[in-house]
């Protein structure tokens, strides 16, 4: 899966977070965050990221972006390797590459409006100021499809869907190429949820973006992303085309979280096969396949090795060493 | 982009939040509505702040000098037969009067706690900062001196100061800042590691913030509100442990007077002279009382911690 | 658990070793006990000599060292005020506080939760406010200034209680009152904020809906989720008291306890005697830290050693 | 009123009427809820659904008084289980109410259990209080209920702290204190929000057989109309701190009649993925200041004139008994193709 | 125990019991820090020890002059030895009888330096002693030492058996010859003492002695008022008025100012004069002290002391005079510090504070220094420190003036910051003078001298003012000695 058009490739990455250190000592135990992961997106394509709270979405987006440092392995952005930029690249890296937040609100700093927000990113990179800077924000406002006005106001003044495309609009300000969305939708309501997916998908479309769309809603990564990776406990288990993860599975996690999910339509109700069991801690995990004690079609095997990621079809990739098949349209 | 529908909306306040909003000072004071009773705090300290400031211009008499003869008068409200301003405080054990040694002994009271807080301030600030903004082993080590001198006997080691170095206004703002820089770094630090793993802060980080630039423009302006919080909580401690030290004749020396040496001088004179402690006591209680008030005040009102929905 | 405490207690000798070697810098380089320890009339033949048997004419490093050792052994020395080894009259001064300082926080209990407890049934209404504002006093009030004015009006107008001395329940009650205004503030406060918090918490609707009546809602729910905040409030009282913080009101009471004999260290400029206080509080402030973080696992399950 | 109105009527555990509740805050008066009205048949499973803030929970917490107040006041209404107004009950009547009468899940399982007291202590308050039993007995029962709710291993769970659950786990234990209150009616308020996907499956699940199995009147507060569409026989709908639609679940899906719903229907993600999503622009209002007229009319595609003057009636629909809409244009036959033509609002 | 022993929490202290009381309750200041009466110098130790140790000779309280104590006689045998015969028949509490084997121990206890008594300086010129026959011993001084017998009758007497032979016990359970024997001390508590029913000498009037520890002054007042306490000493002249039954009489401290004639402001004469005129002692002592001290007579020694001089007067108060000489001196306004303590002396820093204003208001520009007790005690004796101005007080314990010029003026002395050679040779002619007729005139000579050229300023004689329960009867003593047994209750 790993090619030379992608514009990022995770090879093999691994963080893990100590748990708790003793009064001078080292950590006993470690969170494993994520653990030997990887994957590659190529220009224009949105990667789905999903999987249940706490398997270390949120860890990726951040490591790729290098707002984390990584335990082990890479993450090349155009070929290069981010944790081996020079203070130039890693700079030209933070103009490229941005990040969306869950509640952009609570990315702003409070005490600046809406004008010192969006342009800041111009201001930190000396793209712009003055009366420029102005003009571009004013620009950025429009491109999100806010007035220029609102660069006056505080953003608490602002609706949710607003704060959420002056977030949007930071993060495009430097002509990115490659956006981490992080949950962008979940905090927000019903109603306004569709603004700024609509407003995403026009993004793209206008400026070429490439998009890490990470989201533990699989019904939201269907209809944005093209490619889907499902993660649990820190661990790929599956990759795959959009369409084609939704008619074939060959990992039983996939087909559960599928299966979760309930459909929004009287209509269609049904009997629903139940994943039992909760999720384990992340905490030093035992050996073997981490899906192993909730899955139903565990052999000894996978109580004793960590599945490879193997591409089971072209292009579909899958850690299981069981041989499963969920097949069935979801629509 | 015009399906979106956005630029049509309003801008509306959401309800249940308080959020900072800049200037103006009939913004700040209208912040009191809900709380009339810090702001006759804040009036009064500054009441308070403001007599001490001016003293040597407002005070009726000279606080060193004394008439022998007119020694332990009882509160007045007449002329002495000198003139001048009625003693309304009373006398002191050298005939000087109360009234004026409580408003220069509020100067040196005052003076004390702002140097003392001032200097622990910066320097627990810089040090809190630096903890938290890095980490690591420099906030292992940082946090451990920490933890090790918050352990110590407070008082004991003020009071070993003081012993060694002779009791004087200087040694007891060296013995009190030994002792108080911990909290204000404990603070900064729980402050700026809440922060550090913000969104904010991240957001600032994704766009290539500098370290500097992070810490001061966005990290410090926002944890500003705690931090004043705790200095002026800690205003209060500082009085109190400036007039405790200077009550037990650890503290400031005379000539110079400060409310807690005030009391501790009259309190042998107390069955006969009430008045020689009662009103420093009052000034002191009263003091501390509206530090509290007020700084509970701003703890609520500015606090992004305890601000809740 | 075994292992916290056990780690606690070295953190304790970090913290004991660490204030040894502030006393030692204290004493041994800013201050100087030769002159502190000889008459007026000393020569400084006779200074040098009293340094040579102190052994301050060796090297720091060695008189350190030294110093440290003596610290291991528990052995401070003999008071030079009093001629008698530092540590028994230290520990001889202990209990005298002891009785004090429980006897005011047992004041402190009974007057502070009742005024908590009551004051966050009714939030913001007059009682509540008339009880939270009279809390916020007592907390403002310099104790030593508190003590002289109940001597004032109950021993020496009234002369219900007697001035100043130790032996009786009449000496106790006016330092015991005394002591225990700013703690009984400190737990008023806590408790009534608590209070108010735990029961606007959702386990309290919880409570109620499942049908709980709201006094039980008080007492068997919500009254224990706040006893780490007043553990933490009290403890933190209990540690400065017994580090010497009532030394002013014992001096007004006469109270023959741990911070009179603090004050009159200080006083007589008695080194030895000094560091023993110095070193025996240590160890009773992490003591007192030690057993307050264990008493929280008691109150709060979520907390585990 | 005729007899089968009088029918219909036993067949009502609970008819809740023009209920309002406004908060009291430094901002202004919060017209939370605002003449709310429905009923509950015996037996059935009523989802309301809403937006977040729209007023959900005050209004389950209105029906038990258990709003903080101040700054929570009930302003009007009335909430009659089984005839019996609530609102209006003495202390030692409303607390016979709460538990046995109505019983609640509460929104957030993480906070909503006492961290100090185990999980068995809080199950066997309940029992103890609504079935009079005590000691073994209840103890007994506690482990039963336990038992209920799928939790393995319930003699020793019985001893656990709710630090030591995990969420799904916690939001079994509160079903359980809810059910062993033997309630008339169960309110669930978002008993699926904070927990995981997974997690979430098992207790709907769980709440569906339980249903089954006991058969008690559930009223399941959400916001997630996937899981309306699971659970729900009828739907209530709020917006703004009103009730702007009530339906059966199938009918409402089908024919929303309310703008609104419309919209939200119509925001719901076909799955297949590409197509632009249906948009109600704008943001839910502020209920410190909520427009005059119908509180959506901002945001609605066929305003009129009328609407930002004069407040629509809660009405039923003529025809369909238990269909109720507050519009003064609710959506005709013709209009009802949602997902085609919702797609460009005005 | 602190809770048990209360049995009635009666609103009000019992009142005196009807019954004929034999117990007196004194409030000393502090709690002795030891009983070993030769090791401390310390006031509360002494309240105590000189009720249950007697020395060779004792001071007659009124006149100051040493008469027979444990020693019946004294003689001197040349100009460096001294023989004393011991009295017969004396016992000690523990039954042993005093011999003069004791004697001769606890003289040269004294004065080995590896016990370090702070009271060696007492004892400075005493080289050795001596039992040259079973009740006679000889003392060896260093040179001829005029103060000798005074110096006796500041020697506690000690068991020399006892304390051998109870090292851990000799701090806390003192076996002494005296009136009375201490029979338990609760530490922080009190002491208690009862009369020696063994004792040689007249049988005191009241049975038992019980000593309390109250630091603070008004405490100790209330506690009088109160009836707690008999008898409380250092009262405060405020107090005077609300003392049932007060007690005054000239102490042993006088309050003076020292000059620095080695350098600074005060070398000029006439600085000094005008700073001696400028002081209005009788304002000080009726305003200040309320009567309860008297202005020092030009002078520093009271009447009574050997070698007072009653041919100078105490300074007249004359502010105009002291501008005068001000200008004379032609003083330029030069800051001159005042260093001070508080808290030693009755009333020390409000003394410093009301000179220091005084001083100001004649002209001179003058700052305070208060420093702790250590620091000014450094400056005190350290030449090189010394302040233009530095308060003291002079207690002088042998009641000669002769002490006092030997350590403040006498330009080796240990408190000296002048030189005058002259006058240097005056000083020690009068030191060896051994006929007394002719060391007064010497004395006389020396203050006619220092009136008009002063090294000090004489500022205040003390009196010490005690506060007694109104039945109990006591005369105060010039050497300010606390005797239980001259003590009595009115019947
Ligand atoms: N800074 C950190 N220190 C310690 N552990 C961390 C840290 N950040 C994340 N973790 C742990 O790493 C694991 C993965 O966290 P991550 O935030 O990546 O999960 P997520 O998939 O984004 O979850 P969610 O859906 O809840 O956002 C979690 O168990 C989390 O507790
Ligand atoms: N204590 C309060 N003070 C002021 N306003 C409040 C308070 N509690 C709730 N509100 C307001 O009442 C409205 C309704 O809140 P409610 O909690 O019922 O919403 P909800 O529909 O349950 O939302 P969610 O889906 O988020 O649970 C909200 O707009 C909220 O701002
Ligand atoms: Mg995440
Ligand atoms: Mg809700």
């Amino acid at each position: 899966m790993i090619q030379n058009k992608n514009l990022v490739v995770v090879r093999n990455l691994r963080k893990l977070f100590p748990v708790k250190a003793g009064f001078f000592g080292k950590p006993k135990s470690f969170v494993h965050a994520v653990d030997d992961v990887s994957f590659s997106i190529k220009k224009g394509q949105t990667m789905g990221l999903v999987g249940e709270s706490g398997c270390g979405k949120t860890t990726i987006g951040r490591l790729v972006l290098r707002l984390l440092e990584k335990t082990s392995g890479e993450v090349e952005y155009k070929g290069k390797n981010i944790f081996n930029f020079n203070k130039l690249e890693q700079k030209q890296f933070r103009r490229e590459a941005q990040l969306i937040f869950q509640d952009a609100f609570s990315s702003f700093d409070l005490r600046k409006c809406v004008g010192d927000i969006v342009g800041e990113p111009l201001k930190v990179h000396g793209l712009a100021s003055g009366s420029e800077l102005t003009d571009r924000v004013a620009d950025l406002l429009k491109t999100v499809g806010l007035k220029p006005e609102l660069m006056r106001e505080f953003p608490h003044t602002l609706s949710s869907g607003q704060k959420q495309c002056v977030g949007m609009a930071r993060s495009i300000a430097l002509n990115s190429e490659f956006v981490v969305a992080d949950e962008p939708i979940s905090s927000l309501d019903v109603s306004v949820r569709a603004q700024v997916l609509n407003l995403l998908k026009d993004l793209q479309e206008e400026k070429d973006l490439t998009y890490l769309f990470i989201s533990h809603d699989i019904r939201v990564v269907r209809w944005l992303a093209t490619h889907i990776a499902v993660m649990y406990l820190g661990k790929l288990v599956e990759y795959a085309e959009t369409e084609e993860l939704f008619v074939h599975r060959y990992h039983p996690y996939t087909e559960a979280l599928l299966n979760a999910v309930p459909v929004e339509d009287p209509f269609k109700r049904r009997e629903r096969k139940i994943l039992l069991g909760e999720v384990p801690s992340p905490v030093d995990p035992a050996p073997g396949c981490r899906f192993q004690p909730r899955c139903e079609y565990a052999v000894d095997q996978c109580r004793l090795e960590t599945p490879p990621l193997v591409e089971k079809s072209p292009g579909h990739w899958v850690a299981c060493f069981v041989d499963f098949h969920g097949a069935g349209n979801f629509s | 982009m015009s399906e979106t529908g956005l630029q049509d909306l309003k801008p509306m306040p959401s309800p249940g939040r308080q959020i900072y909003k800049p200037k103006g000072i009939i913004r700040f004071f209208a912040r009191f509505e809900y709380n009339k009773i810090a702001l006759v705090a804040l009036i009064i300290l500054i009441v308070i702040f403001a007599i001490s400031i001016f003293a040597p211009y407002i005070a009726p008499y000279d606080p060193a000098k004394g008439v022998l003869t007119e020694r332990l008068r009882p509160p007045t409200l007449e002329r002495p037969a000198g003139g001048g301003f009625p003693h309304i405080f009373g006398t002191d054990q050298q005939g000087r009067d109360v009234l004026t040694r409580i408003m220069y002994g509020g100067r040196v009271s005052l003076t004390v706690a702002f140097t003392v807080v001032g200097i622990c301030f910066i320097f627990g600030t810089v040090l809190g900062l630096i903890s938290g903004y890095f980490g690591g082993w420099v906030d292992m080590v940082l946090m451990r001196v920490v933890d090790v001198v918050s352990s110590f006997p407070g008082l004991l080691v003020a009071l070993a100061f003081v012993m060694v170095l002779g009791p004087s206004e200087r040694n007891l703002i060296i013995a009190l800042t030994v002792n108080g820089w911990m909290i204000h770094a404990r603070m900064a630090r729980s402050q700026v590691l809440a922060l550090r793993e913000s969104a904010m802060v991240e957001s600032a980080r994704a766009i290539g913030v500098s370290v500097p630039g992070m810490v001061f423009g966005h990290i410090l302006p926002n944890i500003i509100s705690p931090l004043i919080t705790v200095f002026v909580l800690d205003l209060g401690h500082q009085i109190a442990a400036e007039a405790n030290m200077s009550f037990l004749g650890f503290g400031v020396q005379p000539p110079k007077s400060s409310w807690g040496l005030m009391i501790g001088e009259g309190r042998q004179y107390i069955a006969s002279a009430w008045w020689l402690v009662t009103f420093p006591g009052i000034m002191i209680g009263l003091t501390l009382l509206c530090l509290n008030l007020f700084g509970n005040w701003v703890r609520e009102e500015f606090d992004p911690l305890s601000r809740k929905h | 658990m075994l292992k916290y405490v056990i780690q606690r207690l070295l953190f304790t000798v970090v913290v004991i070793f660490g204030v040894s070697i502030l006393v030692f810098v204290i004493t041994h380089l800013i201050g100087d006990p030769v002159k502190a320890m000889l008459p007026l009339q000393a020569t400084d033949a006779q200074r040098a000599q009293l340094a040579h048997q102190l052994g301050l004419d060796k090297p720091i490093w060695e008189q350190l060292t030294e110093f440290l050792g003596n610290m291991i052994r528990l052995d401070f020395g003999v008071s030079w005020w009093q001629q008698v080894s530092c540590l028994s009259i230290v520990l001889s001064k202990i209990p005298t506080t002891l009785v004090l300082v429980g006897a005011s926080f047992v004041i402190a209990i009974i007057i502070a939760f009742p005024m908590g407890i009551i004051a966050a049934y009714k939030p913001d209404s007059l009682l509540d406010r008339i009880l939270t504002t009279a809390s916020l006093i007592g907390i403002c009030l310099p104790s030593f200034w508190v003590a002289l004015m109940l001597v004032l009006f109950f021993a020496v107008k009234l002369g219900w209680f007697y001035t100043s001395g130790y032996g009786t329940i009449r000496h106790l009650v006016l330092p015991a009152v005394t002591l225990a205004v700013v703690p009984a503030g400190h737990i008023a406060q806590i408790v009534r904020f608590s209070m108010a918090e735990q029961l606007n918490a959702q386990y309290a609707v919880t409570a109620r809906a499942k049908g709980v009546k709201e006094s039980a809602v008080l007492l068997k729910h919500a009254l224990k989720n706040i006893m780490t905040a007043v553990l933490t409030i009290g403890g933190m009282d209990l540690a400065m008291y017994l580090a010497g913080e009532a030394a002013a009101v014992e001096v007004v009471f006469g109270w023959p306890g741990f911070g009179s004999l603090v004050v009159d260290t200080i006083s007589r400029q008695d080194f030895p005697l000094l560091q023993a206080e110095i070193f025996v509080v240590a160890v009773i402030i992490c003591l007192i830290n030690l057993i307050v973080d264990l008493l929280y696992a008691y109150f709060d399950p979520r907390i585990t050693y | 009123m005729g007899l089968a109105q009088a029918a219909e009527d036993k067949n009502i555990i609970l008819k809740v009427q023009n209920l309002s509740t406004h908060f009291f805050t430094r901002e202004g008066e919060v017209k939370a809820v605002d003449g709310v009205t429905f009923r509950v048949e015996k037996g059935e499973t009523l989802a309301i659904v809403g937006e977040s803030g729209s007023g959900k929970t005050v209004t389950a917490l209105s029906m038990l008084r258990l709003l903080k107040s101040p700054p929570g006041k009930i302003i009007s209404g009335e909430v009659l289980l089984n005839g019996k107004d609530i609102l209006k009950m003495k202390n030692h009547e409303l607390q016979k109410v709460r538990g046995s009468g109505i019983a609640m899940v509460l929104q957030e399982p993480m906070s909503s259990l006492n961290p100090s007291h185990t999980i068995g202590q809080q199950i066997m308050e309940a029992v103890e209080i609504n079935q009079g039993l005590k000691g073994e007995v209840a103890r007994k029962k506690a482990l039963e209920m336990l038992e209920l709710v799928r939790i393995p291993a319930p003699e020793k769970r019985f001893y656990n702290y709710p630090h030591e659950l995990s969420g799904g786990m916690k939001q079994r234990v509160m079903i359980a204190i809810a059910l062993s209150c033997r309630p008339q009616i169960l309110i669930a308020d978002e008993p699926t929000c904070s927990l995981d996907v997974t997690i979430q499956a098992q207790i709907m699940e769980l709440m569906k057989q339980l249903k089954k199995e006991i058969g008690t009147t559930v009223i399941l507060i959400t916001h997630d109309l996937g899981v309306v569409a699971e659970m729900a026989d009828r739907v209530a709908v709020m917006y703004a701190g009103q009730m702007v639609e009530t339906a059966d679940v199938f009918e409402l899906y089908r024919n929303p009649a309310h703008p609104y719903t419309r919209g939200i229907i119509g925001s719901i993600m076909d799955m297949k993925g590409g197509k632009r999503l249906g948009v109600i622009p704008g943001d839910p209002p502020n209920l410190l200041n909520p427009p005059k007229g119908c509180r959506f009319y901002p945001r609605c595609f066929q305003v009129q004139e009328i609407c930002a003057q004069k407040e629509p009636v809660y009405t039923n629909i003529p025809g369909s008994a238990g269909r109720w809409v507050k519009c003064h244009f609710p959506l005709t036959d013709e209009q009802k193709h949602v997902r085609t033509c919702s797609n460009t609002p005005v | 125990g602190a809770r048990k022993e209360e049995p009635k929490p009666a609103p009000a202290p019992a009142p005196a019991p009807a019954k004929v009381r034999d117990t007196v309750i004194i409030a000393l200041q502090g709690e002795p820090t030891t009983l070993d009466p030769q090791f401390p110098d310390d006031g509360n130790m002494r309240a105590v020890t000189d009720n249950v140790f007697e020395r060779l000779l004792e001071f007659d309280g009124k006149t100051l002059q040493p008469k027979p104590g444990l020693a019946t006689d004294i003689k001197k045998i040349n100009d460096t030895t001294w023989e004393l015969t011991i009295r017969d028949g004396v016992k000690f509490h523990n039954g042993d009888s005093f011999t003069a084997e004791d004697a001769v121990f606890s003289i040269k206890r004294i004065i080995d330096p590896a016990y370090k008594s702070q009271q060696v300086s007492y004892f400075s010129t005493i080289k050795d002693a001596k039992v040259v026959a079973p009740n006679k011993i000889q003392v060896a001084t260093d040179g001829f030492d005029a103060l000798f017998p005074k110096r006796m009758a500041r020697l506690d007497m000690v068991s020399k058996k006892y304390v051998e032979a109870n090292k851990d016990k000799v701090n806390t359970q003192p076996v002494g010859t005296g009136p009375y024997k201490v029979i338990a001390w609760n530490r922080g508590v009190d002491i208690q003492a009862t009369a020696f029913d063994g004792y040689w000498g007249k049988k005191p009037a009241i049975k038992n002695v019980k000593y309390r520890f109250i630091q603070e002054g008004s405490t100790r007042l209330a506690a009088l008022k109160a009836g707690e306490i008999d008898f409380a000493v250092n009262m405060l002249p405020e107090y005077m008025k609300d003392i049932p039954n007060v007690k005054m009489e000239t102490g042993a401290e006088t309050y003076w100012i020292r000059f620095n004639q080695l350098r600074g402001p005060m070398v000029k004469k006439e600085m000094r004069l005008a700073a001696n005129y400028a002081i209005d002692r009788k304002a000080l002592a009726e305003a200040l002290f309320l009567g309860a001290a008297s202005p020092a007579q030009g002078q520093m020694g009271k009447e009574g002391y050997f070698g007072y001089s009653s041919k100078v007067k105490t300074y007249p108060y004359d502010k105009e005079k002291a501008k005068e000489l001000l200008k004379k001196a032609g003083y330029n306004g030069e800051v001159i510090e005042l260093v001070s303590e508080r808290g030693r002396w009755l009333k020390d820093g409000e003394v410093t504070e009301a000179v220091a204003a005084m001083l100001t208001d004649a002209g001179f520009n003058v700052k305070i220094k208060f420093l702790s007790w250590q620091e000014w005690l450094d400056t005190l004796f350290t030449q090189a420190k010394a302040p233009a101005l530095q308060f003291s007080s002079n207690g002088n314990g042998f009641f000669d003036i002769g002490l006092m010029y030997n350590t403040i003026v006498h330009s080796k002395g240990s408190q000296s910051v002048m030189k005058n050679p002259e006058m240097d040779k005056k000083i020690e002619a009068a030191r060896k003078e051994p006929d007394p007729a002719k060391r007064q005139a010497m004395y006389d000579e020396l203050a006619l001298y220092f009136y008009d050229d002063p090294f000090a300023i004489p500022l205040l004689t003390l009196k010490d003012i005690y506060g007694l329960a109104k039945d109990l009867e006591w005369t105060p003593r010039q050497d300010s000695m606390i005797t239980v047994y001259e003590m009595s209750f009115k019947s």
